[in-house]
């Protein structure tokens, strides 16, 4: 098929599939968010506020878009864009699971694949910094302006232990192109511990993965490292000033930076789309039973509902899940989806810990966090580092 | 096989010490300094024995590459180390040696000032040796020999605090520029020559040449390698500064100026060998297995090799008779004993050179160390008049001292016999004079070193208490001589059983390879004579020192000519003084300070600036103090370079 | 393509480079800049230099410009004073600079004439196996000394940065 | 240069003019600007614009010695930014100044 035309089918794919996720992520937050302090979250604006990210969206584009006077108007304007341009980018090199072959077409689950993947994320997400760091110096605003200059000083002081952490799998799986990194980490030790990232030999990448975690969090400006934008000091940090979508642009923005740090610890650490064991154990049945244990769960709370509309939605939910399950049961399509969902189902659960921390945990003094970052992260993934290029050395 | 820790153990232990040695404890000094000497020598250990050199292997050279270091034209230097069995030899000798006389000197330095200092000096000094040994070119070989001699520089000077000790420094250093400069003409020719100077190479091609072609190059490289040496190994005419370098800390006398640095000349003849072999009247040419050239001329460099080191051993043998400071005595005889191994390289005797360079290594690093325990024992007085009956206070210092003097004195069986006898065999086979010569020296040789130890532990102890030598010893000067401590006597007793049993090591087989024996059975008569004149010397010694002590006295009246002379080492020092020193001194004084310096250099100097300044007046308008006009200018200039480049440059 | 693509991102780059010059304000001149450095890392990649276009993103546009960026924010820079041309400047200056660019272009016809056109993927030297190769053997001294270099750098910045104690 | 219709391909040649005039570019804002800040960009500019040229002979030569050299450039600018940037605060915190024609002390 020709090529341009693929390309554009995948790319449409891809977006799509990735800006519901987007959408989707703000309202699973809220959710879990939400039942870690004991609330339910929303749930007025379709059933379990399912509609919600629709709701906002609307309410976000309807708002009236407020250009402040003393703003400097082009840096302004420009931020946002650059902010969501730069995190959306990344996607572009991301590799959802194996190359397959779909009516005669042959083709990878990835919009491109370069050999220097990791070297262009890194690039790319280096230079995210600049929408933050502008929109705080455009807004011409003191709390803006601190939000800026933390964000581009925790950026950049959090690269370092960030590109020594990635360097050290690096090593090991000996390629920069996220596909081959991937097809590193298949098969499995004694037929069954994974050659993940995080288990491979000579030495388990355990360290460098929670180092890559803690970075990551940084880098995306998550709790804990939400400095740039700490409510309590600094009112809203570097969007103080920007309202509708501009503002949504940089919670997109930032949601798009989680997925893809998400994305990347699948890869590099967790094996991409290789199952946690091996197929003739039958990994392929998990997530069917999965779907139908949630399925199963659906039927029982319609059985004896908690609120009254629950009779009506949870039913069609388990009949959805059912439905799933069975799919994942279709050998025509089961080539397709299982790799796509043992990848989703890691970043998923990155993303969950993302959100778990930040329900948990309180937010760092700005001097902690530099002290954290050059006296504890940058020297531990050093010696990671060089104890990996050691053993590597020693038993290649 | 990581030749390079060799040497670069000792250099770390340089480093550590010469840069932290202020702050750090005499613990951990010592621990720095004699581990990396001991942790080199288990490394040489270990590499030998891996290359097989204890296990009859190691029959070619073994060579390490490490980087090119000049490559100019068709010369190309490259830093190489190398091993065969020669280098062998020196290595196990220069660490074991150094070693021990590391583990004596944190005994003997213990209460000295600028302890780190010493210990860094020596250190640096290992380093130079074994590179000096290791190296595998000529150059290598001469960054180790100037590199010791710095070292020597150093620690001859090492308390500077008293101009002779200075003085010495000096005259060691100048003197022996004088022979490296010939080792350098000589390094010339052989690069300009052989467009190397990796020995193995030059060797070869030496081995294959002719000699009636190439004979006049190698007797001028082979002479001046003679004069490289004598500076080194203090021949004749250049001996002057050796036993004025005394005024060192006894281990540095006894590593650097009997053990090893002094043998580099010897190390450094036998290396070239084959050079010499091919000079005009070289015994290779009458040997069965020559090549059959008649021989040309009458007298060749290896002659002139046997003649100095001959004249060397005896002179110095004569001196040594007439000393009075202990040290001075044991300097003397590392003179004629290097003297020694020089006859035995002029008549082809290489092996037995180097063998008496071992086993000479092993009795007179001894002879020092027992000196240095003695000076201790008597806090810092090194005039044997002073000393006498020290056997009741030091037994120990006595018994290996007397195993060493025994050893050097060629009693029978004992490692100075066994090499001594070997060059004896190889002179008299070359020219019975020389052997007659030789057998007087070992005579007098065994005279003046029992001469010495009777002094020192026989008779009464004349020494008044606390007689502080400028040592510094002041802190710990008490009347009574003592016995040293362990750290310092047990390196004596493991040298003293070296020196006794060495000679049972085969070095002339072990070196056969490099060094092809003669073969013939040299009469056993010669080895009897030498035995004889040993003990005779010995017995003298006693007549004169401990039965009759009057008779010295006496004797020295009746030939007072004779005895002055000796006693003034033949008036050189002062010959040098008027012939070459003072001339030159006052020379320079005259017409290099006065006339040249003074009107010519500096007034080019004056005119020059103040030609600049008013020049800089000119200039000054330029520097506006904007760096943007300053780019411009750059700027002006490159484009012109451009254009340059861009209408004649481009149009080739 | 190649010829398109080079167009495009050689008049971005371009068009920055004058924005540099012609922006009062640091902060847009050095947006610029990270424009024209990354034009430039696209052009890197038509050149075959993968590597060296990540490095120029990651090293220039990702560390060294926000550096740039954050001090000037941290000095809070405004625009600069309108400056006095000297009259040198004003009258040379231009014709100078024409001059020069002419010259280079000549020069450069001269010394390349009639090479062959830069086709992507026509050079293969420039991933990262290959420069880590070359970098690791032949230009290994180098190597370590830059990191010295780096390590001074750092040193000296911290001496520079830090607070007068007293 | 050869003008008229755009070819498939460009010529090496372009490259260099192109590097060529972003140097100029950059020697005209190393002279033109005044602010320390913007001078220092300029000269990162000029870096940049031999870094192209860089490799573009490396790509006419087919070896990759110019992509190392330029990576070596990108380490010393690296190092550069950050003492330059150091003094530059260092300057503006005796100073509170960037104008480098008023950074004149030793002038005189």
């Amino acid at each position: 098929m020709n090529y341009y035309l693929l390309s554009l089918i995948k790319t449409a794919i891809v977006v799509g599939i990735f800006m519901h996720v987007l959408a989707y992520l703000q309202w699973i937050e809220r959710k879990v968010i939400a039942h870690v302090q004991l609330r339910v979250g929303p749930r007025r604006v379709g059933p379990h506020g399912l509609l919600q990210p629709l709701a906002d969206v609307i309410k976000l584009v309807t708002k009236e878009d407020i250009l402040p006077s003393h703003v400097n108007k082009v840096f302004y304007f420009m931020a946002p864009f650059i902010a969501v341009t730069f995190a959306l980018i990344a996607i572009s090199v991301i590799p959802f699971g194996p190359v397959i072959t779909v009516g005669g077409v042959r083709t990878a689950m990835q919009l491109t694949d370069l050999n220097i993947g990791v070297l262009f994320i890194f690039g790319i997400s280096g230079l995210g910094v600049y929408g933050v760091a502008l929109a705080g110096w455009a807004s011409n605003n003191k709390y803006a302006l601190m939000g800026g200059l933390r964000s581009s000083a925790q950026m950049i002081s959090y690269e370092l232990p960030m590109a020594l952490a990635l360097a050290a799998p690096l090593l090991i799986l000996n390629t920069l192109s996220l596909r081959e990194i991937v097809n590193g980490q298949e098969g499995f030790y004694f037929g069954f511990i994974p050659r993940w990232g995080i288990f491979q030999m000579p030495f388990p990448q355990i360290f460098s993965f929670i180092l890559f975690l803690i970075a990551g969090f940084a880098e995306t400006n998550r709790v804990p490292f939400d400095l740039p934008e700490a409510e309590n000091e600094l009112v809203a940090g570097f969007h103080v000033e920007y309202a509708s979508m501009k503002f949504a642009s940089f919670f997109m923005a930032e949601y798009a930076n989680m997925v893809t740090v998400s994305c990347i610890a699948t890869l590099l650490f967790l094996g991409g789309w290789h199952p946690i064991f091996p197929e003739k154990y039958g990994s392929g049945l998990i997530p069917v039973a999965i779907f139908a244990a949630s399925a199963a769960l659906c039927f029982f709370h319609a059985a004896n509902p908690a609120r009254p509309f629950d009779k009506i939605t949870l039913p069609v939910f388990g009949v959805l899940f059912l439905g799933a399950a069975g799919l994942f049961l279709l050998p025509p399509v089961q080539f397709i989806l299982l790799p796509l969902f043992w990848f989703s189902a890691k970043v998923l659960i990155i993303l969950f810990v993302f959100i778990w921390v930040r329900a948990t945990l309180p937010r760092f003094r700005y001097d902690q966090l530099m002290r954290f970052a050059w006296t504890f992260m940058f020297p531990v993934a050093l010696i990671n580092l060089f104890i990996t290029a050691l053993l590597v050395a020693l038993f290649p | 096989m990581q030749l390079w820790l060799i040497p670069i153990l000792p250099l770390l232990g340089f480093l550590l010490n010469g840069i932290f040695g202020k702050r750090l404890a005499k613990p951990v000094i010592n621990a720095i300094a004699v581990g990396s000497v001991l942790l080199s020598f288990l490394w040489v250990v270990k590499t030998l024995s891996g290359l097989g050199a204890f296990s009859g292997g190691l029959e070619q050279t073994y060579k390490e590459h490490y980087y090119t270091w000049i490559q100019s034209g068709a010369l190309n230097i490259s830093v190489d180390f190398a091993i065969d069995r020669l280098t062998a030899v020196m290595l196990m000798v220069v660490t074991g040696v150094g070693a021990l006389i590391h583990i004596y000197a944190t005994g003997y330095m213990a209460h000295e000032g600028g302890y780190y200092r010493f210990f860094a000096y020596l250190n640096l000094f290992m380093f130079f040796m074994l590179i000096l040994v290791l190296g595998a070119n000529f150059l290598l070989l001469f960054v180790g020999w100037e590199g010791v001699g710095l070292c020597s520089y150093l620690l001859i000077g090492f308390y500077f605090l008293e101009k002779f000790a200075t003085d010495a420094g000096n005259k060691a250093f100048i003197v022996n520029r004088i022979g490296d400069f010939g080792f350098s003409l000589a390094i010339f020719l052989v690069g300009f020559h052989f467009n190397t100077l990796d020995f193995t190479t030059v060797m070869t091609q030496v081995k294959g040449m002719p000699i009636e072609t190439s004979a006049g190059i190698f007797t001028a490289i082979s002479l001046l390698l003679l004069v490289g040496a004598t500076g080194k190994s203090a021949q004749i005419p250049l001996y002057v500064w050796l036993p004025d370098a005394m005024a060192g800390p006894t281990p540095v006398s006894a590593l650097i100026h009997a053990a090893t640095m002094v043998t580099a000349g010897v190390y450094m003849i036998a290396r070239t060998s084959p050079i010499y072999l091919h000079t005009v009247g070289s015994p290779a040419l009458f040997s069965p297995d020559s090549l059959g050239y008649p021989r040309i001329g009458p007298i060749g460099p290896m002659e002139i090799v046997a003649i100095v080191g001959l004249t060397t051993a005896f002179v110095a043998a004569t001196i040594g008779l007439a000393q009075n400071d202990i040290k001075k005595v044991f300097a003397y005889s590392t003179v004629s004993q290097l003297g020694y191994m020089f006859l035995g390289l002029g008549v082809g005797a290489f092996s037995a050179s180097i063998f008496h360079l071992m086993t000479h290594a092993f009795f007179k690093a001894l002879l020092f160390l027992g000196a240095g325990s003695v000076i201790h024992a008597c806090s810092g007085e090194q005039d044997m008049r002073k000393m006498g009956g020290l056997r009741k206070y030091t037994p120990i210092t006595m018994v290996t001292l007397l195993c060493g003097s025994l050893a050097i004195a060629g009693f029978p069986y004992l490692s100075g016999a066994a090499s001594k006898d070997l060059i004896l065999e190889a002179a008299y086979e070359h020219a019975p004079w020389m052997y007659w010569v030789g057998v007087f020296t070992a005579g007098m040789t065994a005279f003046y070193v029992f001469r010495a130890f009777f002094m020192t532990f026989f008779g009464e102890y004349k020494g008044k208490p606390a007689a502080g030598h400028g040592h510094g010893h002041d802190d710990h000067g008490h009347g009574e001589p003592h016995e040293s401590p362990a750290v310092m006597w047990i390196p004596l007793a493991i040298l003293a059983l070296l020196s006794l049993g060495g000679g049972f090591i085969n070095i002339p087989h072990f070196l056969e390879p490099i060094f092809p024996l003669q073969e013939g059975e040299p009469a056993r008569w010669l080895e009897y004579v030498a035995t004889a004149a040993g003990l005779g010397g010995i017995a003298l010694a006693y007549l004169f020192y401990v039965v009759s002590p009057s008779l010295p006295e006496s004797l020295a009246n009746t030939f007072k000519g004779v005895h002055t002379l000796i006693y003034n080492k033949y008036f050189v020092d002062e010959f040098y003084d008027s012939t070459v020193v003072e001339p030159v001194v006052g020379g320079s004084r005259q017409l290099l300070w006065r006339v040249t310096d003074v009107r010519l250099i500096d007034g080019i100097a004056n005119g020059i600036g103040s030609t600049a300044r008013g020049l800089g007046g000119i200039l000054r308008r330029a520097q506006s103090g904007y760096i943007r006009s300053y780019a411009a200018w750059v700027i002006a200039g490159t484009v012109l370079a451009i254009a340059y480049i861009g209408f004649m440059g481009a149009s080739r | 393509m190649d010829a398109l693509l080079f167009m495009i991102f050689a008049a971005i780059a371009v068009i920055c480079g004058i924005n540099l010059v012609v922006q009062t304000h640091p902060i847009s001149s050095a947006l610029s800049l990270v424009g024209v450095m990354g034009a430039l890392a696209a052009l890197y990649l038509l050149l075959g230099g993968e590597f060296i276009a990540a490095a120029q993103l990651v090293v220039y546009a990702g560390a060294i410009m926000v550096l740039f960026v954050f001090v000037i924010m941290l000095l809070n820079a405004g625009t600069e004073k309108k400056m006095t041309v000297r009259p040198l400047g004003k009258y040379l200056g231009a014709p100078f600079l024409l001059l020069f660019l002419g010259m280079i272009a000549y020069v450069i016809q001269r010394i390349l004439p009639g090479s062959s056109p830069v086709v992507f993927g026509a050079f293969q030297g420039g991933t990262a196996l290959e420069i880590g190769r070359s970098l690791f053997t032949v230009y290994l001294l180098p190597f370590e000394v830059t990191s010295v270099l780096i390590l001074i750098a750092i040193l000296g910045a911290i001496v520079l940065a830090r607070k007068e104690v007293d | 240069m050869p003008l008229g219709p755009l070819p498939a391909a460009v010529p090496p040649s372009w490259y260099l003019t192109l590097s060529a005039i972003l140097f100029a570019l950059g020697v005209l804002g190393f002279l033109l600007r005044r602010n320390i800040i913007t001078v220092f960009m300029s000269i990162e500019l000029m870096l940049n614009a031999v870094n192209l040229s860089f490799i573009t002979f490396s790509y006419v030569l087919k070896r990759n010695d110019g992509h190392i050299f330029s990576f070596f450039v990108m380490v010393v600018a690296a190092a550069e930014a950050a003492v330059g940037l150091a003094i530059i605060l260092t300057v503006f915190k005796n100073r509170q100044t960037l104008e480098i024609d008023e950074v004149s002390t030793l002038k005189n």
